[in-house]
Formats: structure tokens, C-alpha cells, sequence
């Protein structure tokens, strides 16, 4: 039942802005329907919680500890990023920067968006995963394209290209994966691509057939979660699409692409009894930090600037999942949450300043603590947390990702806070610039929407200082079920 | 603890939570200025408390709490021994005088609302007491950074000038390489128990070699936070930078956090310090101390002459704090503990000194508006409270005796002579002449001190601004009172600090001073060596002298006393441009010492109709460090910029080759 | 060797398969390419067929109908829509000369072929052997997109890795659970949707669908 | 402690203070001999000392009260010195009050005071010599301190006064160390006291004064007590000499006999010490201040020589 609601409110909403999508209360309707959705996430998450893992549908849908988590961030994301989006797009169409018929695509969009990335993130079938991360993918491109600029739209083609290959790769991977598993599990039905089964019989898969489908698959699902080399789409879909998109796709979708990723190398890592895969994805994510550490010194415009970190904080947890082990897993589950609350929450100030500086360059805004300064501290806060300030929660899941490497792989340590600490002289030293200092811009009508900032800033610091057990409860769980040795 | 009274824990706890509930209800009236006083106020009064259960507790024995916050596997842990009371009740003796003076000074238009830099204020003090407190790694690299992040706040408060923008940028950054330092030492420390605890850092017994690089790393953390050479860049940007209380409390207490966690980590966690450790710490100490006061020397913004100043200072600390790891290591566990209390001393006068003329420029400040010593003096006829007062940090700071200052550096002194026992080669030969570096810090500051209080507060005033000068109001006059009256009391009751802080290094496991306890008023730190010092007698006597001196040529000669003009060698009309500037009072030091500085110098040629004479000294590490590190990132950011062209061909080609090269990894 | 008839066709469709790509990576005029694709579809389908009358798995007479509809019919028929409309009849000069493609085409294929040799042991299907070709198409069509300059060819060779996912997928397992096939047949179709909106809004920017135009977006500046 | 002890303490103090004139007026005699001059008497300096007494005190316009305090407080601060070093006993009760450390503190402090008050009325003239004489004193105090650590390295104690009984009792023989140190500590006399080479008591040629300068706006009384104070330095400074070097002669125990034993002992040594100075400041000519700094190094070296040759030699 509430899966049903939590699939089908988007769904609907979907259609529903579709048809109005241009009215003026097409945002109210949006929250609306948001938050419906975070409340049967709730539900649902509270029936987990009481029950267990649930297996619905024919066993086609499989929600546990791990990703009825995400569900709920998911949705809850998606509600903030609704309430921030309602005055954002209001500023937007006033500007006259996109016309109704826009609007109307954007609203329905940003609901099926969310639909396909909570089935993508429920599915328990591999192939249906993979058809919602596609779908996932096309939701969006539209939406990155949205301001017909020159630059949104080599942005957007570059996603559908970069994105639609990598979703193929995956797709054999996930042929190969079927083959491996019909051997099994047999070809009819489609046991043979149901998670939970392949789960239970990971150990007598193929290894030599699984191995190659892990590659197909990481490359594939790899490059949406913008792991480098394959991250190239990634700065430029975030930079050029409009704030709120830009926000859910580096605070959710990554996400779901680094859970699928997960899943597979669950199964694989089962049957392949090696630590390559991990071992795999730990080159990945080194290299991304690495790579998009350096990257960050290079960045102009603020929304480029924070893609990149994106592409570092990824790194991070891919390393970590990579690492594997309790408290790696944890860790790397506590850094997807307070990556994505802060994340998305610096994309909202991001989204005021631009506005109110009429510009993305970081050299066009200035003064934002003397123009308003909650964005001015809301963007500051959020600076600071994201570069794992304590007592800010990304700070706690670094602290447990470093001290575990320092355990599990000593050699990796040293370029990971090497890493972070360019990483921090970059974004740092292109930030406060932009907070501080004297300003030529005038305020804007519109009030910042920044109960989203302030709830997200206020959560990271939470978890900074306490996880409440239920939640650590929780982390633990799914960290078992990603397989801590 | 049974007894009807909470434990000093608790009570340490309490005041810092009452700090952090000052801050939020500071905030939560941000633009009401009285309000903000009155809570600064109540601060104050917090910090006596604590400093009051921190002196009382120093005895007292360890005690352990866990609190149910931070990570679930590793919950907050707090504890305190006589150690971290030492810096409890530097903490609370100084913010107490600190936050009274705050009451009175902060205005309106300091570009932050009132109520926000009370929340800042206090949560950098809370932050600190954490900081002293922490017992596990997470804990205390939390309050850590907590600290380094409010006071960063603090120090951007007027953020509309660049300098002071660049400033904390520098500052923070340095703050964050220097944490990432420390945790990888917290992470060599726990060795193999993957507990990161103090206590399971404590039980760890690491071999040399590991503990070795937990130790230098923690040099490299901490000493970047205490501003230890080359890693002080970023202290005379940022305590100038900061409103004076502020600065006040950075020179005056955070600086002393980074020795509390070198401490912590070199004696307690690491129980047996290798005795090399403490020659390069007292190397880099030295060169710290005479570095610093060169620098101070030659300011000519009195800020950055005191933060230069604290710079010096640290050095002498870590003089110290080397000093002792050396004795401890050859087994001269007598000298070790005079080193360790001279250090523990030391810290505790610097922050009742620091401070206070840290406050007197900042009443200076308020009064003229002005930071550059070329633009003052002639003070002490204006404001005679300040003058007075900051008279007597500026002595103490100087180690003249009888203030503070002097009996820490003479402890150091002694221990540092009998250096020459060290059963090492050459070891027992140099250290001697760090004796001399010492003394030549120690005189420096003297130089450094007169050329601060003649230019400020003597002479005539160089500006005609100055004669509006007011002095400073009631509240500000409490706390630069209370500071000084630390300076002089820690500087004629050195029996009793020690008889306190040689508890402090026996839970650290040194051997209690062999203190002669038989005339309290009579230190003798070594018992078979007949060194003395009676700062008592000595004041009593110069008083007494003085006195009888003024009196017999009252008896015995007239008084007549006639009011002129200065003499001025017979110069006809003199101005007060004819003094002298404060780069004139560091011209010797520029000369003696010019391989130190990189001086831009524009001289006045004889045909100027108008001629100026400007000297900017910098700091050559800046070309030789720092300017390289950052274009060598610079550039291996330009290099991995190729791999991005933006055309879509190549980005396929990346990921093609990576499938190519997993699959071949693969077969 | 004695192989049964239907399965020495159902090779040499996949030999036909790896040409049409190999004729693909070579081809420059972009109506051919498009035929070329649908000519591939064509292959496919056949194959699908008599795969689907060898072992009567009925659910691969669908997918051979959405192989038909899709790959043959509509896709094709898009195509040639867009490139009218949008008049781009011949791609540039490729980045890479013919015969340096051809030569890498062949290493590629050696690669692919030894890659799916353990996969074909393990295959109980009677077309294990052409897993190997499956890939090979794949990467081929992968590296025919690296190698081309205007967007249409790109989503051409796109279109054909998809063919050669496809085959894979059929020639390992007899095809995917019917569930997917649908869900992946509406991707593409959805895919191809959104491309068409996409010509048209590049085309209305630069006027021309040369990938030149979109490499404003980049860090070495 | 009984009072007799410290009646002696006091009569010592009172001799010390009284006879520091004296010795200047001898250092003064002797270099009139050595330049054959005709000398002035050796009771000049208490003739000066004397009028500027009786003289009306004028005092700059703007001076503020530390100017006024600046002299009792030098004053002060030196004849404490004075009561610190063993010049005739060793064992007075307040030789135990400071070690020789504490005693440099002690000579810093009357440094630091003077110099503030020469800034006080704010001349040109007042803050050069301020800065010279801060600076020749930073360079001084390490070498000073060095001779210090040689000597109390030989007697393991930094007290002046066990130092000297040390010095005295163990068995006479040779000690380069403490021969190069005690020219270290001639030249750091020199320096301090403002004597040629370093400086010339008997100028105000502006570019070559340090310590005239300082005392350039004081007049009357406080001249005088300035006037006195630096005889009573120089007098200080030949007495820790005596206690460092030829510690012989010196009471090593309180009796009043002992200590009027003591008496010619120090004379002599005084006689002869006045005599050597004079005679260096004869033969030796003025340095142009940023000499100065190099004369100090030298000295410092010395010192340190005389360091490493204890070391090494264990002498």
C-alpha cells in the first residue's frame, strides 16, 4: 500500500503537471505532491523498520534497510528541492528566462524524475532497475536543456550521449549477469534477474561471466555516478540546467547510480570470493578525488565548481564502499546522507546568489552576507560542512572513511587528505569571496526560500554531533547487507 | 566521588554549556547591544568560575565521563587531570578579564551585529574548554576544528577589508592541513587497536619508529596551529585582523591549545618520549623565538608587533616543552620537571600578558582610531589608566623582574643550563648556546617592548587627533586590571604555581620538583643547587629603596621643581615629528639582521619636494614556501586540464579505453 | 563439421551482423549509414526468428516484432525524417582514416572474441558462437560513435550497439524476460523521442548538427 | 638570620653605595694620568653629584610621571644590585635573594626605565640614545649570560655567592675557560657602562652618545641620581667581575671582622681594576655604533670559547 502510493503519487503527479504544469499553482501542486510522497516513504520506512524486509509485487519489488534509507532521503530531497524550486521558478519566469510551456515540462519532469529514481532504487529486478536508470536519465536531459542556451544544450546532448552509452554497457552487463544466472536459477520467469534470488545463489555464479558483467556494469552505472574518467558529463549537465535539477541530481541520482553500482558488487564480489571488485572501486574513486580535486582550482562559474565536489564526494564513498567492511560501509552510508543534505542545500543558496547576482561567474557575485545574509551564510555553512569542517556530519563519516583506510589500505590515505586539502583551498578560497566583502548588486524582491538550507545545515550538524541510535541502528543494517565481512 | 559537591568534570562541563547558552541567546536578540554587554558580563563571570574549580581541581585526582553524543561506536569522551585543568584555568583566569573588557568595548558597527559575535565569541571559548577536555580523537578533533571555525568567524568580523579576507582564508586553511596532520597522528597513535580513544592510545605501546611519526606529524598539527616557523604565516595576518578581545583570546589562550595538544600527546599518549624529539622541537622552538621578536621588532602596526610578539613566545614554549622531552629521555628526571612546570608557567603568564596588551591596543584603538605606531603617542597623558596598566604587561612580557615573565624564563634558564649534563655528544655542547639564543629572545623582547611603550604612550602625540584621546571606560578598566594583577601576583608567588603545577607533571609522570620548601617566600626550583630567587624581597626592597631615596632628598634638599620647554640639545623649535618613528626604532635590527627580512625600501631623493620614506618588510618564507607550493598545484591543475576539451568524441574515447582496459584486467 | 542448416544460416547472419558494422565504421554518407542500421535491424530480426521457430520460445517471436517495428520501420524511417528536415547528408572527414578505423575494427574483434570465448563455453545455446560477435558489434558500434563528427551518425552508432546488445542478449540466453524487453524497447523509442526534440533545438542554435559547435563546455581554456 | 647579620647587610649596602663615586673618580684620575692630563680630584664625581643636588630641578613640559619616577626607580634598582652581589661577604642574608640570572634581570630592568624615560619627553635626542643603548644591551645580555653559564658550570650553581666561595676554595690553578671568559665579561663591562670603545662618558657629540643621550632632559636631582646610579653600575659590574674571577679576599663567613677584613681586599682589587680600565679606554679608540655590535659578537665568542674549552677540558 505504500509502496503503491510512494511509486504512484509521482506518477500521477506527473501526468497531472503535464497537463497544468503552467498554472500558477503548478508549484504549490508540486510540493504537494512531494511531500505526499516523503510521507508514504515514512510510512514505508516505519513498516520496514517494524517488519523487516519487504518483498512485493511478485517479488519484483524488494525494499530493505539499505534502500528504504534512501527512499526516505530521496523523497525528503525531493521535498525540500519542491520548496525550494517554487520561488526559484518563479524568480526564473518572471526574468522571462523560460516561457509557460517550459514550466509545464519542468514540473511533470521533475515528478517522473523522482518516480524513476524510488522504482530504480525499490526494483528487486536487475532489468527493471536498469530500465528505470535509463528512464532516469531522459527525465532529466530534457530538464538540463531547459534554457535552450547554446551551452545547456551541448550540456544536455553530452548527458544523453555520455549517459545513454554508459546505461548500454550496463545493459550487457546485466544480459551477462541473466546469463549467469539462468544457469542456476533457470530461464523461466524472471527469477534469474530478481536480486534476492541471484543474492542467495551468488556463490555458485559464474565467476569468469560475472567478473566481465561487473565491468559492463560499473562502467556503465559508474559513469552516472560521474566517477572519473567517465565523469565528463557531469559538470556540465549540473552547471547549465536550472538550480533545483542541478540540486537533486548531485544531492539523488548520483545516489541511486552508486547504489546500483553497490548491488552488483554485492553479487559479484559473492561469487567471484576476490576483492577485485573492490578493489576496482577503489582505483575509481581515488582517481575521481584526485582528479576533481585538481579540477577544482580551475572553475569559474559556483555551479561547476560544486559538480566537481560532487564528483570528489562520490570518489570518497565509492572508496569506501570499495574498502567494504562494517564500518566502511557505514561510514560511506552516513557520507551519502549528509553529502546529499548539504549538497543540495549549498545548490540552493548557490541558486539565490546566482539569481541575485544576475550571473553564474564567481567573479559577478560578491557580497552575498551584506546583500542577504542568509544566503551569505547559508552558502558559507554549507561551504564549510561540505569541505568536512566539523561539527558538521561530513566531517564524522570522513573521520570513520580516513581512519579506516589508514586500517585497511595505509597507501590510499595520504593522496585521500592530500586530495581534501586542495580540494579545500579551492572551494574555500573561491567561496568567501564570494560571501564577504562589499557588493554593487541590489536586493531582490523576492525572500530566499531557505527553510530548505537551514533544515538541511541543521540536520548535517545533528549527525555531526549525535546519530540517534535508531538511525545508527539503521546505517548498521544496511551496512550488513552490503556485506561487512 | 561521593562527596556532596558535584566533580570539577561536571562543573567544567556546566560552565562551557552555560557559555554556549550565553551564545544562542546572544544571537537570538542579534542587534541588541546592551543585551550583548550584559551577556558578555555574565561570560566573564563563567570564566572566573572555571578558572576557580580548575585552580581547586588541580589536585584533585582524574576523572572520566561518556557522554551520549558524537559517533555510536565512539561516543564522546571527557576527562580531566591536572594537566588539562592547568589550561582550564588559563582559559577561564584569562577570558574572565578578556570577556569584562569585551563588555565595555564592543560598539555597534563592527560590521557584524553584536549578537552574532557573542554567539561566535562564546562558542570559541566553549570550543576551546573542549578542546582541553576531549578524550578520544573524534571528540577533540571536533572541538578542534570547532575552534578554529568560530574564531575564524571572529577573525573576518569586519570582512569588508580584502587584507582581513586574505587573512582568514590563510588562517583557515593552515588551521585545516594542520588537523588533517593531527588526525593522521591520532591515526599512527592508536596503534593496531583501531580504538581511538585516549585511553587505548595510552594502553598502544608503539615501537620508535611510528611513534616517532606520530610525534612529528603532531609537531607539524600543532605547531601549525601555535604559529611555529615556517608555519606561522598566517598569525600576523589573523590576530591583528580580529577585533582586540578576540585577538586577545587567540595570542592569549588558543595558542597555548596547540601546546596542551603537543603535550597530550607527547607525554601522556606517548608515555616514553624519545629524547631527539626534543631536540628538533627545542630547534624549531629557538628559531621560533628569535625569528618572531626579529619580526616584532621591525613592525610598525602594534598588532602585528604583538602577534610577531606571540610568535616569540610560542617559541619559548616549545623551548620548553623540548627541553623537557630531552631531560626525560637521558633520565634527568629533576631537570625534566623544572623544564616542564618553566613551560606550564610560561603558557600561563603569556596569556595574562598577551592578553593585556593585546586589550591595551585594543582600548588604544577605540580611543584614536588608529593601528600604526607612526601615528601615535604621548598616551599616557590621555589615557593613564591604559598606560599604567599596559606598563605592567609590557614589563612582564619583557621577563623583567619582578613580574611573571621573568621567573618562567628563568626556570627555563636554569634548566636549560644544566643541559651541559646530558650524557650525549655535541647534544651537551649545543644546548648551552640555546641558552645564549634565549637570552638574546629574552632581550630582544625588551628592545621590542620599549620601542612599543615609548612609541605609543610616550613622547609627544605625532598626530593632533591624539589630544581627543579618551580613556578607557569602567568595565574595560576591570579587566585590563584583573590581567595585570595576574601578571604581578604570578610573578611574586612562584613557590605556590610550582608547589601546583609539580602535581600536574607528576600525573604525567615526571618526578615532583625538588622544591626547598622551607621559606615560601624564597624559590629554590633545585634543592642541591643553591639558585635563588625571592621576588618578594626584591620588590620589597626596590619599593623600600626608592621610597627611602625619594624621601632623604625630600628631608634633605629642597623640592623646587620648574615647568619648561624640552631641552632638546638646544634646538630652537622642535617638533613632534622630530621623534622617533617605530621604523627609525627598528633600524638597528633591520641592519643587523637584514638576511631575515625582504625589505622594499623607496629612500627620498635630495631633490623631493616633498620627501617620503617607505619600508616594507616582509617575511621571505612566503617567496621560498609558500608562493612554489601553490603554483605547483596551480600547475598540476593546468596539466589535468586537457583531459576535459569538450568534445564528446574524446569523452567516449575515455570511457571506451577504461571498459577496455577493466575487461582486459578481467580476462 | 556438420552443423544443422538453421544454424549455419543463423552464423552467417552473425558474420553479416559484424559486416554491417564493419561497413558502418567505414561509411561516411550518412543516408547509407541509416540504411545500413536498418539493414541490421533486418538481420536481427531474422536471426530472432528462426532462433524463435528453432527452439519455439515464443516470447522471441515478440521481441522480433519489436525488432521489426522498431529497428527496422520506425527508427529508420525517423532518421530519414530528421535528415531531410535537417538536410545533413554526409558526415566530415572521421577524426581517425579509413584504414587506421579498419585496422583497430580488426583488434577490436580479436579482443571481443577472446573475451567471450569462456562465456561461449559456458553457453547451453546453440548460438554460443556468435556471443563473440555480439560484443564485437558493440564495441565496434562504440567506436563508431568516438569516430564521428555529426550528432545524427553518433545516434546512428548508438542505435547500433543497441542491435548488438540485443543480439548478445538473444544469442547468450535466448533473449532477456519479457518485462525487460519491453521496458528497453521503450527506452530506445523514448530515446529516440527525446533526440528528435534535441535535433531540432540544436539545429535551431547552430544550424548544423556538427559536433564542432558543442565544445564550448570544457576546462582547458 | 640575626639582626647582627643584617646590620651588616645594611653597613654593606650603605658602603657599596657610598664608595661607587669614588671609583669612578679613580677610573676618572687614571685615565687623566694616562692622557697626562692634570687630573681632577678623585671626590669630583661627589662634588657633581653634590650640586646637582642643591640645583632647581627643570623638568620638559610635557614629561609625564614616569619621567619623574624614572631615576628613584634606576636608583633604586641598582643599589639593589648593589646588596645582591657578594662584593665584600659571601654570606649575607640577601645574596641569597636573587642568583646571577635574576641579577641581569635586575641590570635589564634599570636599562628598560631609563630608556622609557629618555622617550618620555619625546627630543630626537632622547629616543636615539634609547635605541642605542637597547640595542647594545640585547647584544650584551647573551655574552654577559654565557660568562655567567662558564662560570657556573665550573661551580654547578648559578648563586653569585657559592659560585665565588667555589671559585675561591678549590685548588688554585689555570682556567683558560675562565680567562676567555673574563675577557668577555672586560668587553661586556665596557659596553654596558658606556666606556670606550662603545661609548664616551665624556661627549655629547650627538652621532657617537648613547648613554648621555639618555640623560640629556634630566637636570638637579634626578641628574644626580641618574649621575650616581651609573657609577653605582660600573661599581656593580667590577664587583661580579671580582666574585667571578678573583673571588679571593671576599668574607666567607658574617662576622664583622671577616667583613672588615674584607674591606682592603676589595679596595685593592678596585685600585687595580680602575687602573686596567682606564687603560684600556686609553689605548683603545671610539667605534662608530654599528661597531658595536661586532665588539659584542667578539665578546660573545669568547664567551663561548671559554664554554667549549671547559667541555672539553673539564677546566
Amino acid at each position: 500500500m505504500e509502496f503503491i502510493a510512494l511509486i504512484g503519487l509521482p506518477l500521477v503527479g506527473a501526468l497531472i503537471l503535464a497537463v497544468i504544469g503552467e498554472n500558477r499553482r503548478a508549484p504549490e501542486i508540486n510540493v504537494a505532491f512531494s511531500l505526499t510522497t516523503f510521507l508514504a516513504a515514512c510510512a514505508l520506512t516505519a513498516r520496514v523498520i517494524a517488519e523487516g524486509n519487504l518483498l512485493l509485487i511478485h517479488k519484483q519489488i524488494f525494499i530493505d534497510a539499505f534502500n528504504v534509507f534512501l527512499v526516505t532521503l530521496t523523497a525528503f530531497v525531493g521535498l525540500t528541492t519542491s520548496l525550494f524550486s517554487r520561488p526559484y521558478m518563479r524568480v526564473e519566469s518572471e526574468h522571462r528566462r523560460i516561457r509557460p510551456a517550459q514550466l509545464r515540462l519542468y514540473h511533470s519532469m521533475y515528478q517522473l524524475f523522482m518516480a524513476t529514481m524510488l522504482i530504480a532504487l525499490t526494483s528487486n529486478n536487475m532489468g527493471l532497475m536498469w530500465v528505470a536508470m535509463e528512464a532516469a536519465t531522459l527525465s532529466t536531459v530534457l530538464l538540463v536543456t531547459l534554457y535552450r542556451t547554446p551551452a545547456s544544450l551541448e550540456a544536455g546532448w553530452k548527458y544523453f550521449v555520455l549517459c545513454g552509452v554508459g546505461i548500454a554497457q550496463a545493459l550487457f552487463g546485466t544480459i551477462l549477469l541473466y546469463f549467469a544466472a539462468e544457469k542456476i536459477l533457470g530461464a523461466e520467469g524472471v527469477s534469474a534477474l530478481l536480486w534476492t534470488d541471484l543474492n542467495s545463489v551468488k556463490t555458485q555464479l559464474e565467476p569468469a561471466v560475472l567478473g566481465l558483467a561487473f565491468v559492463f556494469l560499473l562502467v556503465g552505472y559508474g559513469t552516472k555516478v560521474g566517477l572519473a574518467p567517465l565523469h565528463n558529463w557531469l559538470p556540465d549537465a549540473h552547471a547549465e540546467g536550472p538550480t533545483p535539477i542541478s540540486a537533486v541530481l548531485s544531492g539523488l541520482l548520483l545516489n541511486v547510480a552508486l547504489y546500483a553500482v553497490i548491488r552488483c558488487k554485492v553479487l559479484v564480489e559473492g561469487s567471484l570470493q576476490s576483492d577485485l571488485p573492490g578493489r576496482m572501486l577503489m582505483g575509481f574513486g581515488l582517481l575521481s578525488v584526485v582528479l576533481a580535486a585538481l579540477f577544482l582550482w580551475r572553475q569559474k562559474d559556483i555551479k561547476r565548481l560544486f559538480a566537481y565536489s560532487s564528483i570528489e564526494h562520490m570518489g570518497i564513498m565509492t572508496f569506501a564502499f570499495g574498502m567494504g567492511g562494517q564500518v566502511a560501509n557505514f561510514a560511506a552510508l552516513l557520507h551519502m546522507t549528509v553529502h546529499s543534505l548539504t549538497k543540495s542545500a549549498i545548490f540552493f543558496a548557490v541558486g539565490h546568489a546566482a539569481q541575485k547576482a544576475g550571473s553564474q561567474l564567481m567573479d559577478d557575485i560578491r557580497g552575498l552576507i551584506t546583500l542577504s545574509p542568509t544566503v551569505g551564510w547559508g552558502l558559507l555553512l554549507g561551504t564549510v560542512a561540505i569541505l568536512g569542517i566539523p561539527p558538521f556530519g561530513v566531517f564524522a563519516s570522513e573521520f570513520l572513511i580516513l581512519t579506516t583506510a589508514m586500517r585497511e589500505q595505509p597507501w590510499a590515505t595520504p593522496i585521500l587528505l592530500f586530495a581534501l586539502g586542495i580540494a579545500f583551498a579551492a572551494i574555500f578560497g573561491r567561496v568567501q569571496p564570494m560571501v564577504f566583502g562589499e557588493t554593487t548588486a541590489k536586493r531582490l524582491p523576492h525572500p530566499p526560500a531557505l527553510i530548505p538550507v537551514f533544515t538541511h545545515l541543521a540536520l548535517v550538524l545533528m549527525l555531526g554531533v549525535f546519530i540517534p541510535p535508531s538511525l545508527a541502528e539503521w546505517y548498521r543494517t544496511a551496512a550488513q547487507l552490503i556485506g561487512g565481512q | 566521588m561521593t562527596d556532596v559537591l558535584p566533580s570539577p568534570l561536571s562543573l567544567c562541563l556546566a560552565v562551557l554549556l552555560a557559555w554556549l547558552t550565553i551564545g544562542v541567546v546572544g544571537i537570538s536578540r542579534p542587534n541588541n547591544l546592551r543585551l550583548t554587554r550584559q551577556l558578555f558580563a555574565i561570560g566573564a563571570a563563567c570564566g572566573a568560575a572555571l578558572a576557580v574549580i580548575a585552580a581547586l581541581s588541580l589536585t584533585t585526582p582524574t576523572e572520566q565521563y561518556v557522554l551520549a553524543l558524537g559517533l555510536p561506536d565512539l561516543p564522546f569522551h571527557v576527562r580531566r587531570d591536572a594537566l588539562s585543568s592547568v589550561f582550564l584555568f588559563l582559559l577561564g583566569a584569562a577570558s574572565a578579564g578578556i570577556s569584562t573588557f569585551a563588555a565595555g568595548y564592543f560598539r555597534e558597527g563592527q560590521g557584524t551585529p553584536p549578537g552574532l559575535l557573542c554567539l561566535e565569541y562564546h562558542a570559541f571559548l566553549a570550543s576551546m574548554g573542549f578542546v582541553v577536555l576531549a578524550d578520544d580523537a573524534y571528540m577533540f578533533m571536533v572541538a578542534w576544528e570547532a575552534m578554529a571555525l568560530s574564531s575564524y568567524f571572529l577573525v573576518t568580523t569586519q570582512h569588508r577589508i580584502p587584507e582581513i579576507r586574505s587573512a582568514g582564508f590563510i588562517y583557515l586553511l593552515i588551521a585545516h592541513l594542520g588537523a588533517i596532520a593531527i588526525l593522521l597522528s591520532f591515526g599512527l597513535l592508536q596503534g593496531g587497536s583501531w580504538q581511538f580513544t585516549f585511553d587505548a592510545m595510552r594502553e598502544a605501546r608503539l615501537d620508535p619508529i611510528p611513534a616517532s611519526f606520530a610525534f612529528l606529524l603532531a609537531l607539524i598539527g600543532f605547531g601549525a596551529k601555535a604559529g611555529l616557523v615556517p608555519l606561522h604565516v598566517w598569525l600576523p595576518e589573523a590576530h591583528p585582523a580580529a577585533p582586540s578581545p578576540v585577538s586577545a583570546l587567540m595570542s592569549g589562550v588558543m595558542l597555548k591549545t596547540a601546546l596542551y595538544g603537543i603535550t597530550r600527546v607527547a607525554f601522556d599518549l606517548l608515555a616514553e618520549p624519545i629524547w631527539w624529539w626534543g631536540l628538533v622541537a627545542l630547534g624549531i622552538g629557538l628559531f621560533t623565538a628569535v625569528f618572531g621578536v626579529i619580526f616584532a621588532a621591525v613592525q610598525s602596526d602594534m598588532k602585528r608587533l604583538l602577534a610577531y610578539s606571540s610568535i616569540e613566545n610560542v617559541g619559548i614554549l616549545f623551548t620548553g616543552f623540548g627541553l623537557a622531552i630531552i631531560f626525560k629521555g637521558v633520565g634527568m628526571p629533576a631537570l625534566a620537571a623544572i623544564a616542564f612546570a618553566a613551560m606550564l608557567y610560561h603558557a600561563t603568564n603569556h596569556a595574562f600578558m598577551k592578553s593585556l596588551l593585546f586589550l591595551g591596543t585594543g582600548a588604544v584603538l577605540h580611543a584614536t582610531g588608529e593601528r600604526n605606531l607612526g601615528r601615535l603617542g604621548g598616551l599616557i597623558h590621555r589615557m593613564p589608566w591604559v598606560a599604567w596598566l599596559t606598563l605592567v604587561g609590557a614589563l612582564a612580557i619583557a621577563s623583567l623582574p619582578p613580574l611573571n615573565g621573568f621567573v618562567s624564563e628563568w626556570l627555563l634558564l636554569q634548566s636549560l643550563l644544566f643541559s651541559y649534563e646530558v650524557p650525549r655528544p655535541f647534544v651537551h655542547m649545543l644546548l648551552p648556546l640555546g641558552a645564549a639564543l634565549l637570552a638574546l629572545a629574552a632581550a630582544l623582547a625588551a628592545y621590542v617592548m620599549v620601542k612599543f611603550y615609548g612609541v605609543i604612550f610616550l613622547g609627544q602625540p605625532r598626530e593632533s587627533t591624539l589630544h581627543r584621546a579618551h580613556d578607557a571606560g569602567w568595565l574595560e578598566r576591570i579587566g585590563l586590571i584583573w590581567l595585570a594583577l595576574g601578571c604581578v601576583m604570578f610573578g611574586l608567588f612562584p613557590t605556590f604555581v610550582l608547589g601546583c603545577l609539580s602535581n600536574v607533571g607528576e600525573q604525567l609522570g615526571f618526578s615532583g620538583l625538588e622544591l626547598e620548601t622551607g621559606s615560601w617566600w624564597l624559590l629554590v626550583p633545585l634543592a642541591d643547587r643553591e639558585a635563588s630567587y625571592a621576588p618578594l624581597i626584591f620588590l620589597g626592597t626596590a619599593t623600600l629603596l626608592v621610597i627611602l631615596t625619594i624621601y632623604g632628598v625630600r628631608r634633605f634638599y629642597h623640592q623646587r621643581v620648574r615647568l619648561g620647554p624640552a631641552w632638546g640639545c638646544g634646538f630652537g623649535e622642535f617638533s613632534a615629528r622630530m621623534q622617533d618613528t617605530a621604523e627609525g626604532f627598528g633600524q638597528p635590527i633591520r641592519h643587523l639582521f637584514k638576511p631575515f627580512f625582504d625589505m622594499k625600501r623607496d629612500l627620498p631623493t635630495p631633490f623631493d619636494t616633498e620627501p617620503r620614506y617607505r619600508v616594507v618588510v616582509g617575511d621571505r618564507l612566503w617567496q621560498l614556501l609558500y608562493v612554489p607550493l601553490g603554483r605547483l598545484v596551480q600547475l598540476a591543475a593546468n596539466s589535468v586540464a586537457w583531459l576535459q576539451q569538450g568534445r564528446i568524441a574524446s569523452y567516449l574515447l575515455y570511457s571506451f579505453v577504461t571498459l577496455i582496459a577493466l575487461l582486459a584486467l578481467m580476462l | 563439421m556438420s552443423l544443422p542448416l538453421d544454424l549455419q544460416i543463423l552464423n552467417s547472419l552473425a558474420a553479416l551482423l559484424l559486416l554491417v558494422s564493419f561497413a558502418m565504421l567505414s561509411q561516411r554518407r550518412i543516408v547509407t549509414l541509416v540504411n545500413l542500421l536498418a539493414f541490421q535491424g533486418a538481420l536481427l530480426c531474422a536471426a530472432t526468428l528462426l532462433l524463435a521457430w528453432r527452439t519455439g520460445a515464443n516470447h522471441l517471436y515478440v521481441s522480433a516484432g519489436l525488432t521489426l517495428a522498431l529497428k527496422v520501420i520506425v527508427l529508420p524511417w525517423l532518421l530519414h525524417r530528421l535528415i531531410r528536415r535537417l538536410d545533413v547528408y554526409w558526415d566530415t572527414e572521421p577524426l581517425l582514416n579509413v584504414a587506421g578505423t579498419m585496422l583497430i575494427g580488426l583488434l577490436i574483434v580479436v579482443f571481443s572474441f577472446g573475451l567471450a570465448q569462456p562465456i561461449s563455453e559456458l553457453a547451453s545455446t546453440a548460438t554460443r558462437s556468435s556471443i563473440g560477435i555480439a560484443v564485437a558489434v558493440v564495441l565496434l558500434a562504440f567506436f563508431t560513435m568516438i569516430t564521428r563528427r555529426k550528432a545524427t551518425s553518433q545516434v546512428v552508432g548508438f542505435l547500433s550497439m543497441e542491435n548488438g546488445l540485443f543480439f548478445g542478449a538473444m544469442s547468450a540466453t535466448y533473449g532477456m524476460p519479457m518485462i525487460v524487453e519491453f521496458g528497453v524497447a521503450l527506452d530506445v523509442l523514448v530515446a529516440m523521442l527525446v533526440l528528435g526534440v534535441f535535433f531540432f533545438q540544436i539545429r535551431e542554435q547552430f544550424d548544423s548538427l556538427d559536433l564542432q559547435h558543442l565544445e564550448a563546455l570544457k576546462e582547458d581554456r | 638570620m640575626n639582626v647582627t647579620t643584617w646590620i651588616l647587610q645594611v653597613l654593606e649596602i650603605l658602603a657599596a653605595v657610598a664608595a661607587a663615586p669614588l671609583f669612578l673618580g679613580w677610573v676618572n684620575q687614571c685615565r687623566a694620568w694616562l692622557q697626562n692630563r692634570n687630573a681632577p680630584s678623585v671626590l669630583q664625581p661627589y662634588r657633581n653629584i653634590r650640586k646637582l643636588f642643591h640645583k632647581e630641578a627643570v623638568i620638559a613640559s610635557n614629561a609625564s610621571q614616569l619621567f619623574r619616577l624614572a631615576p628613584y626607580i634606576v636608583f633604586g634598582t641598582m643599589v639593589t644590585a648593589a646588596a645582591v652581589i657578594p662584593s665584600l661577604g659571601t654570606r649575607l642574608p640577601f645574596t641569597r635573594a636573587a642568583d646571577a640570572i635574576a641579577l641581569v634581570g635586575l641590570l635589564a630592568t634599570a636599562r628598560v626605565f631609563l630608556s622609557l624615560a629618555a622617550m618620555d619627553v619625546g627630543t630626537a635626542f632622547g629616543t636615539l640614545g634609547a635605541r642605542r643603548e637597547m640595542m647594545v644591551g640585547f647584544l650584551a645580555e647573551p655574552a654577559l649570560l654565557m660568562v655567567i653559564f662558564v662560570a657556573s658550570m665550573i661551580s654547578a650553581t648559578t648563586a653569585l655567592p657559592d659560585i665565588s666561595e667555589r671559585l675561591a676554595t678549590q685548588a688554585l690553578g689555570l682556567y683558560p675557560s675562565l680567562a676567555f671568559t673574563a675577557v668577555a665579561f672586560t668587553m661586556v663591562l665596557l659596553a654596558e657602562n658606556a666606556r670606550i670603545p662603545v661609548d664616551n662618558p665624556s661627549t655629547h657629540l650627538e652621532l657617537t652618545m648613547i648613554h648621555e643621550a639618555l640623560l640629556l632632559e634630566y637636570s638637579a636631582r634626578h641628574l644626580a641620581l641618574m649621575e650616581w646610579a651609573s657609577a653605582l653600575k660600573l661599581f656593580n659590574y667590577a664587583c661580579i667581575g671580582f666574585a667571578l674571577f678573583v673571588p679571593w679576599g671576599a668574607a666567607m663567613q658574617q662576622t664583622p671582622l671577616a667583613l672588615l677584613a674584607a674591606i682592603p681586599a676589595l679596595a685593592l682589587k678596585l685600585l687595580i681594576a680602575g687602573a686596567g680600565l682606564a687603560f684600556i679606554e686609553t689605548v683603545s679608540a671610539k667605534l662608530r655604533v654599528f661597531r658595536a655590535p661586532e665588539f659584542l659578537a667578539t665578546a660573545f665568542l669568547f664567551a663561548v670559547l671559554g664554554l667549549l674549552v671547559h667541555l672539553l677540558l673539564g677546566a
